[in-house]
């Protein structure tokens, strides 16, 4: 496979591209791996890089209902951030920044991280609490996090509205320099390549229909649409999908899959340098590196696999960032789709272990699974190869639902991801 | 926007004057008698959050008031019945065999 | 002077000559034009950049689907916006239209360098480089990236117009008004039902507009539009022009925008710009026609080059030559009839260029009788012309070998690549499409909505075909209605039906790897694009899509899809249907936000409540703060304090003399029946059985978690009824809540709940004159310490006014909570205000209300507990009844991780020098000197000024905080490291003498 | 023509030949909650033949009932007359236990009228009102809040309105009536 470089791009421009090689081959199944992982996601292709570089695991497939990326990974509005509330989240989140930080490199492959930084917005009192709550926590925690005033956020920012008298006034922001967006795609296809140079294979268009086990109880393999595959490990990470597939393992999960949706503008110049999210208002925008403006919405109210969602919701989202940027009332939407997000009751994902040995399970990431794509795929990888987790995701189980011992971002402080 | 058969008011209305309330027929265990966490994990959190028929529940909030029950297939979202919280729970096949 | 116009033909009105500006420069043209129609007509081809290589461009098509035509159009102050398709944009004297994506000028623009280096810009190129050194990527690479991008500029200004929005139920939504569309509600609504016809063309017609010469049933097409309208008018069906179906949504629900001003040169102030309709349809019938393919050869993106049904729309729809000089190379018939109507028209058509070797007998008769030049059999691999089309390189094929070139001289090429059915919408709703081998084309097969597809929508060609098939599903969709519908057949003449095949690239004796033959015009993607992603591994369409940008412009792919799918098909060596199209998103076309706005802006973009009393407060200079949906006053300064002064006066005077607060917020609830006190005990953690009616008393409301969700004062005033109070933020859930247990768990109590949160206002008085102020008032009440001790509740009567009277209190004074009806809330504020006078009374608001209730150690749900905290966590474990069987959370409250050690727990906090106020929100550690990460044990909750202790107090949820009262905690701040004494959490009178005067 | 008082001072707030919207003098307005074997009882007791179906009216002298739910129906009458309803549920409440609550202040109410009455309403309310039978009503939802609708004929309507919502509600009408006129 070609190195990408400037080079290799000059010197195939010059042969008239005629010369590039496939990126990643379309693998048929063989018949027993090492490792299996459900789910041709960011977390999971990575997952799959991460075996075979770190732990010396080759002898793995990725398997996917679909196309890879073509999951949250390909309809999600590319928000990364670590400025989380509790030393759990922080730590998890944080060590995914340190990976998306050099993750280009490590792929040969340019998944184009852009440290933006991301805006949250404080409209009345209690947001500022939170947020200051927040700020010092990530403070002691060495996470990059600070408070700005509104006079302060409206020069990061120039389009923001910060008059007092509007509806929901800007009161402050938190403002995480080292956050920004990356090409979500790219994550995708840079992982996938990665790990197809270092012998994985990637199987598409293979829907795994059961995960079967032995008569100890111990996982032997997946059922699928290409007939069965063995294998001594199995992960599933497949977001919205995962409480089907666990199932038929007989491990039932805390989990919920709601439709969220999602939309951009027509493409205009540089408007829009930063991420802004208000939870308040619940909207989350950004500028594509095309000019669309990308715009986040909040989930529907009701459980569903449709990709479908509702129009209230998003005239609800764009009256909301038409209400904190009103000079955009007059650009236009070019399209707008949907995905399915799987919510834990903590809003917190489950990475790790399961009570049937050989399995792992990787989910729960609500609207907060982009972020966290390089350090969930590291953990998992981590958890897989000595079946046991790393102490970044030791507290992500899914006993604590059992417990009581919850990490609740959303009730502790009511901030969406 | 769905579209809502409210079972009390007899009349198919829209998702606006409705709130979801989550997956029905997951009884609150009496906990005047001892019940294992596992028991009441179960009941506050798991769910079969099936692709498919799904039994949950409704409220008419903008409407009656009363909280129902109803069969909405989770790919399509098309609803197979709504009925009043309390009836039985209806055989899926029966509801198939309707819908068909 | 319209150079290009043909007197007397096409639609727009001659009388009426309207006048705008194109960078700057007055252009004329008519009412009825276009801006494209307009331009051409004045012979400007040039109207834009491309978005990669900014390549000159001018518009290739008549419609919305336009993907090169995009300018920037303004009417005035704040009245811009960007990438307006200029196909659709109707002209009236004044507007303002500017070119895009170009520096310095449309004609000369620098980006165009990039077309040079395009082999450079291949599809994906920067994924494969910008990543050495690391460092260059923030600071060079990646802004300059950005700065490439986007077509248009972003509107800078706030706009000025209203935007509207409407629900409408009908019978039938037909979309389209083409002849399949007329037809089908004509049916319909013959039947009796009510219908909706919508078209986002100014007027119903369709293709027949660009057809005059069919006669329908006798009639003159353009007549029969007029006529059919008239009677669809008259049989009540509402006909909506200027209006696009943007989306189809579950259950026959469509969302339109109808678009009312913007063709207007001065519209009605009062008039809003746009109004979205979500309209939810019993059954919808899809009849919007179908779109044409260019073809795809090296130069198909010059201006001059137009697909051919479009420069016939041009032709008899505005009366616009859209050359002198024109080349057809098309796959397919319908170009020959353009052909034949430009010929007509004066058009000298050098030749028709048919990639086919056996063109229809009657086309080659028809081009003959116009002496028009005749190239079956060829292709086209060619075009030069730096900012208009000069001319088109063409070679005979035989047998698949590519022949000598030839070059034919031109001022416009019409091309053709035949139809696409529109099935946009019908893949909103995941409706699946069936491949159709003969057509090349996908058509409409399962459908997940009662919905039906009518005319070119489903692949039948030709008026007589789209009307009759319109008839015949209208009537369809009226007899699923159970109504009675006839078939009507139409009787069509000079119907120009056509057939066509189609391509990927066309052949080329040229390097194919050179050639820019575009697909989406728009993002500059070319076949050898395409080719390059499969060539990479993009086996899925997704892949080519999202890796090349193909369909991802801002006409969705209308133009590029069907022949990207093709190429990468090819590519593939895979069946179309193998390969699979792309999900068509709403909106159908780009839509304004206002429109999804609506009303919902400024003010009404939310809710805000407001109570009674909130109008005095406003009179009276109060500051407010938003709670939840309500505003409430915060503080009321005086004589220019800021907020710190007018809290410590309002804290003084309610400690020494009284003050009173609207507690008009607070949820209330009213819960009646026989079994109200066992109901009381399941829901609330207290035992209630036993308190006397006339007593009220502290309620905590959990979940089933085990976690704090409510708490408020509840008074008991009869046997079965009781007066439940909550938080302000939760009243609604909390009420939702008790119905779900109610509804749903017990359904064997007697008792109902009653929301009268807005039936009462509430009016506290607190402070040691509270008595003497308000017992001249009372009537039906002795409310001295004996007659009405602290935790009473009487109903009385107060100023006259029936109200429930509550002796309580948040602040630790003596305090009274008086309710009454809403309409005398102000009444009765204003009455005690005044009486306060001679006792020094001062209105307070949320701010003295947080620092009173902290000095006497009562907590705020939801800022000194969020949903972790347990009521032991919250040292308020005495509300607990214990001997209980059951009540909401006893269960949760003995998980294990509720019952472990080293939870966080509410304690007091005073700093060590009694004078630093802490920050709500800072973090706690034992030791201030270990590095970072730190081990944090907790942090402030809420933190105050208290001039009644003379230092700052705080709250804290602090691990194992019970234990370390005594102890000291440290708060590293950015400024330094803070110690404070770990305390109990009352401050101010412990023992609540002051409660009992 | 007048604006909206924070008192809600009664009056026409709208004028027009399209739509006129005016503010209503307060009413007593009663929630009773009840079950369904009781409602004979409750009935006579109160002098309304208490309606069963939801959306249904019953009207009595000055009193005037709609069904809102299967065990709930909101009651308004004159001022004076409260008294006489409060008493005669005390007197069976130990027979028939049932909630009657005072929720008088609670709502206020404003009445649309005019031939664009239908069209202005279609501006917040998802419903299909050409389905609301003339002499019934519905509790649904106008623009997000919970609302209680009136049709008192073809083209006039009483919409209730909880008091703090209601300058949002009336906003939104007084914006639609300017919005039709303008037509």
């Amino acid at each position: 496979m070609t190195h990408f470089s400037a080079l290799s791009l000059l010197k195939n421009a010059l042969t008239g591209n005629k010369n590039w090689a496939p990126q990643w081959p379309d693998s048929q199944p063989k018949a027993e791996y090492d490792v299996i992982i459900v789910g041709a996601g960011g977390h999971g292709l990575g997952a799959a890089y991460y075996l075979a570089k770190e732990h010396g695991i080759t002898n793995v497939a990725v398997i996917d209902k679909g196309w890879l990326g073509g999951g949250n990974t390909g309809r999600n509005t590319t928000i990364i951030r670590s400025n989380y509330l509790y030393d759990e989240s922080a730590r998890l989140y944080d060590h995914a920044l340190d990976l998306w930080d050099g993750l280009s490199q490590d792929l040969n492959y340019n998944v184009m991280y852009s440290k933006r930084g991301v805006l949250m917005l404080a409209h009345n009192v209690h947001d500022v609490q939170s947020f200051k709550r927040h700020i010092h926590s990530n403070r002691l925690n060495g996470v990059d996090n600070r408070w700005l005033s509104a006079q302060e956020a409206r020069e990061f920012c120039p389009p923001l509205d910060i008059s007092p008298t509007a509806r929901f006034p800007v009161l402050g922001a938190a403002l995480q320099n080292r956050a920004g967006t990356a090409r979500h795609d790219a994550v995708a296809w840079g992982y996938a390549r990665a790990a197809a140079m270092r012998g994985v294979d990637i199987i598409q268009n293979c829907p795994v229909t059961a995960i079967r086990r032995g008569p100890d109880g111990h996982v032997t393999g997946v059922e699928t649409a290409r007939g069965f595959i063995g294998a001594k490990k199995v992960a599933v990470s497949a977001a919205g999908h995962t409480s089907v597939v666990m199932d038929t393992a007989g491990v039932r999960l805390p989990l919920e899959s709601y439709p969220l949706q999602a939309l951009v503008s027509e493409p205009v110049k540089p408007v829009l340098p930063c991420v802004v999210m208000s939870n308040t208002v619940h909207a989350y925008i950004s500028q594509s590196d095309k000019g669309e403006l990308v715009i986040g919405s909040g989930t529907d109210q009701y459980t569903s696999y449709s990709q479908r969602g509702g129009l209230p919701l998003i005239e609800h989202t764009v009256a909301a960032i038409c209400e904190i940027f009103p000079i955009f009332n007059r650009m236009r939407m070019l399209r707008k789709w949907g995905g399915i997000v799987d919510v834990t009751p903590d809003r917190s994902a489950i990475l790790g272990k399961t009570p049937v040995p050989g399995l792992y399970v990787n989910c729960g990431w609500g609207t907060g699974g982009f972020k966290a794509t390089p350090g969930a795929a590291h953990m998992l990888a981590w958890t897989v190869a000595k079946d046991e987790p790393h102490a970044i995701n030791a507290p992500f189980t899914l006993e604590r639902f059992g417990t009581g011992r919850l990490i609740d971002e959303a009730a502790a402080a009511a901030v969406a991801h | 926007m769905l579209l809502i058969h409210c079972p009390y008011c007899a009349q198919t209305l829209p998702e606006l004057e409705f709130t979801y309330a989550g997956e029905a027929h997951i009884a609150r265990p009496d906990a005047s008698s001892p019940v294992s966490d596992e028991e009441w994990r179960n009941f506050l959190f798991i769910r079969t959050n099936v692709k498919g028929p799904h039994y949950e529940r409704w409220r008419h909030s903008h409407g009656c008031g009363r909280f129902f029950n109803a069969v909405r297939d989770t790919v399509s979202d098309r609803f197979l019945i709504t009925y009043k919280a309390g009836e039985k729970r209806p055989e899926l096949s029966d509801l198939l065999e309707k819908s068909k | 002077m319209n150079l290009f116009r043909i007197p007397g033909q096409g639609r727009v009105d001659p009388t009426t000559p309207v006048e705008f500006t194109f960078d700057g420069k007055t252009v004329s043209g008519y009412k009825g034009d276009t801006i494209t129609s307009a331009l051409l007509a004045n012979g400007i081809h040039l109207m834009g950049r491309s978005f990669k290589y900014h390549r000159p461009r001018g518009a290739v098509c008549a419609g919305s689907e336009e993907p090169n035509a995009l300018v920037g159009t303004r009417r005035g102050a704040g009245q811009f916006e960007p990438n307006t398709r200029a196909t659709v944009q109707e002209i009236w004297s004044g507007l303002e239209v500017t070119s895009q994506n170009r520096y310095p000028s449309l004609s000369f623009d620098i980006g165009a360098v990039n077309d040079r280096a395009y082999m450079l810009f291949s599809a994906g190129f920067y994924y494969k480089t910008f990543m050495w050194p690391k460092s260059f990527w923030d600071k060079v690479y990646e802004p300059f990236i950005r700065s490439a991008a986007g077509l248009g500029v972003s509107p800078s200004e706030n706009d000025p117009d209203k935007y509207a929005s409407r629900y409408l139920h009908t019978d039938v939504l037909v979309i389209g008004a083409g002849p399949a569309g007329l037809a089908a509600a004509l049916s319909a609504s013959r039947a009796g039902l009510r219908v909706t016809l919508v078209d986002e063309n100014p007027e119903a017609g369709g293709t027949l507009i660009s057809e005059p010469q069919t006669i329908i049933d006798g009639v003159p097409a353009w007549q029969w539009i007029d006529q059919t309208v008239a009677e669809l008018i008259s049989l009540g069906v509402r006909v909506m022009t200027r209006t696009t179906a943007i989306g189809y949504y579950h259950q026959n629900m469509v969302g339109l925008c109808e678009k009312l001003t913007d063709h207007l040169s001065s519209p009605n102030a009062n008039m809003p710009r746009e109004r979205l309709w979500r309209v939810r349809a019993r059954q919808v019938i899809l009849a919007q026609g179908a779109l044409e393919k260019p073809l795809v050869f090296d130069g198909n993106d010059r201006p001059g080059v137009m697909l051919a049904g479009s420069a016939q729309t041009y032709l008899n729809k505005y009366g616009v030559r859209v050359g002198n000089n024109a080349v057809v190379v098309t796959s397919h018939d319908s170009a020959w009839y353009a052909a034949f109507d430009l010929a007509d028209a004066g058009t000298k058509i050098q030749a028709i260029v048919d990639t086919r070797a056996e063109p229809a007998v009657e086309l080659v008769a028809g081009a003959k009788s116009r002496s028009i030049r005749i190239l079956s059999g060829y292709s086209a691999t060619g075009t030069q012309g730096r900012l208009r089309i000069k001319s088109v390189r063409i070679n005979p094929v035989i047998n698949g070998k590519v022949g000598a070139p030839e070059t034919l001289e031109c001022d416009c090429l019409l091309m053709s690549g035949g139809w696409t059915p529109s099935l946009h919408l019908f893949s909103h709703t995941k409706g699946a499409l069936t491949w159709d081998a003969d057509m090349q084309t996908f058509l409409p097969d399962r459908k997940t909505e009662d919905c039906e597809i009518a005319g070119a929508g489903r692949g039948l060609w030709g008026i007589a075909a789209a009307l009759n098939d319109g008839a015949a599903m209208g009537a369809v969709a009226a007899r699923t209605l159970d109504k009675v519908a006839t078939n009507t057949v139409y009787d069509v003449t000079n119907d120009r039906v056509g057939t066509g095949v189609s391509h990927t690239e066309l052949p080329t004796d040229l390097d194919p790897g050179k050639a820019r033959a575009f697909v989406d015009f728009q993002n500059d993607v070319t076949a050898k694009d395409l080719r390059l992603a499969v060539r990479e591994g993009m086996h899925s369409i997704e892949h080519v899509k999202r890796y090349t940008t193909n369909g991802m412009a801002t006409d969705q792919g209308k133009m590029s899809n069907m022949n990207g799918l093709n190429i990468a098909a090819d590519a593939l060596g895979k069946p179309q249907p193998k390969v699979g199209l792309t999900t068509f998103r709403p909106p159908y076309t780009p839509t304004s936000f206002g429109a999804f706005v609506g009303y919902h802006r400024g003010d009404h973009f939310d809710v805000t409540r407001k109570t009674p009393i909130d109008s005095w407060a406003e009179e009276n200079g109060a500051v407010f703060e938003p709670v939840s949906m309500w505003r409430r006053a915060r503080y009321f300064p005086q004589n220019g304090e800021d907020m710190d002064g007018a809290v410590s006066r309002e804290c003084k005077t309610t400690r020494s003399a009284v003050g009173m607060f609207d507690a008009s917020t607070l949820g209330k609830i009213e819960i009646v029946g026989p079994d109200a006190v066992e109901f009381m005990n399941r829901m609330y953690t207290n035992p209630w059985t036993k308190l006397a009616p006339g007593r009220t008393r502290y309620g905590l409301l959990l979940g089933d978690d085990g976690f704090i969700r409510d708490d408020g004062v509840i008074g008991r005033l009869s046997t079965d009824r009781f007066h439940i109070t909550t938080t302000t933020g939760r009243a609604a859930r909390v009420l939702n809540m008790m119905e779900d247990y109610l509804q749903t768990e017990w359904t064997d109590l007697k008792v109902w709940l009653t929301s009268t949160t807005e039936h009462w206002a509430t009016i506290a008085l607190n402070g040691p004159n509270a008595r003497k102020l308000l017992e001249p008032f009372v009537e039906g009440q002795d409310i001295s310490d004996q007659a009405f001790p602290h935790m009473s509740i009487v109903e009385c009567t107060v100023a006259g006014f029936p109200a429930r009277l509550f002796r309580v209190s948040f602040t630790g004074e003596l305090g009274f909570e008086v309710n009454v009806p809403a309409c005398h809330g102000r009444a009765l504020w204003q009455t005690l205000w005044d009486a306060g006078q001679q006792y020094g009374i001062c209105a307070y608001g949320t701010e003295t209300m947080h620092v009173l209730r902290a000095e006497k150690g009562y907590i705020i749900v939801g800022q000194d507990t969020d949903g972790t905290v347990t009521p032991y966590d919250a040292g308020i474990s005495w509300a607990i009844g214990k001997t209980k069987p059951d009540f909401v959370g006893k269960r949760g409250l003995e998980r294990p991780d509720l019952v472990a050690d080293g939870r966080k727990q509410l304690v007091g906090l005073l700093t060590q020098d009694g004078k630093t106020l802490l920050e709500e929100g800072a973090q706690l550690v034992l030791d201030a000197n270990q590095p970072i990460p730190m081990k944090m044990v907790g942090h402030v909750t809420s933190s105050y000024h208290s001039d009644a202790v003379g230092r700052p107090i705080a709250f804290a949820l602090l691990e194992n905080g019970h234990n370390r009262v005594g102890e000291t905690v440290y708060i590293p701040m950015p400024e330094g490291v803070i110690s404070a004494d770990v305390t109990g959490t009352v401050f101010y009178d412990p023992d609540g003498a002051r409660l009992k005067l | 023509m007048m604006a909206l008082t924070p008192e809600f001072t009664p009056g026409q707030l709208v004028s027009g030949d399209v739509v006129s919207v005016s503010l209503m003098a307060p009413v007593a307005r009663f929630s009773l909650r009840l079950r369904a074997a009781d409602i004979p009882a409750v009935s006579t007791a109160i002098g309304v033949d208490l309606p069963t179906r939801i959306g249904a009216c019953a009207h009595h002298e000055t009193v005037e009932v709609m069904c809102l739910g299967p065990d709930e129906w909101q009651i308004q009458t004159d001022a004076n007359d409260s008294v006489r309803l409060i008493n005669a549920c005390a007197a069976i409440y130990a027979q028939v236990p049932h909630s009657l609550t005072d929720i008088s202040a609670r709502e206020v109410t404003i009445s649309i009228e005019g031939p664009g009455a239908v069209d202005l309403l279609s501006i917040g309310c998802p419903r299909d009102i050409d389905k609301i039978a003339i002499g019934t009503g519905c509790r649904t939802v106008f623009d997000g809040v919970s609302t209680v609708l009136w049709r008192d004929g073809e083209t006039r309507f009483r919409l209730d309105i909880w008091r703090s919502f209601a300058p949002h509600v009336i906003g939104l009408i007084q914006t639609g009536c300017a919005e039709l006129a303008a037509q």
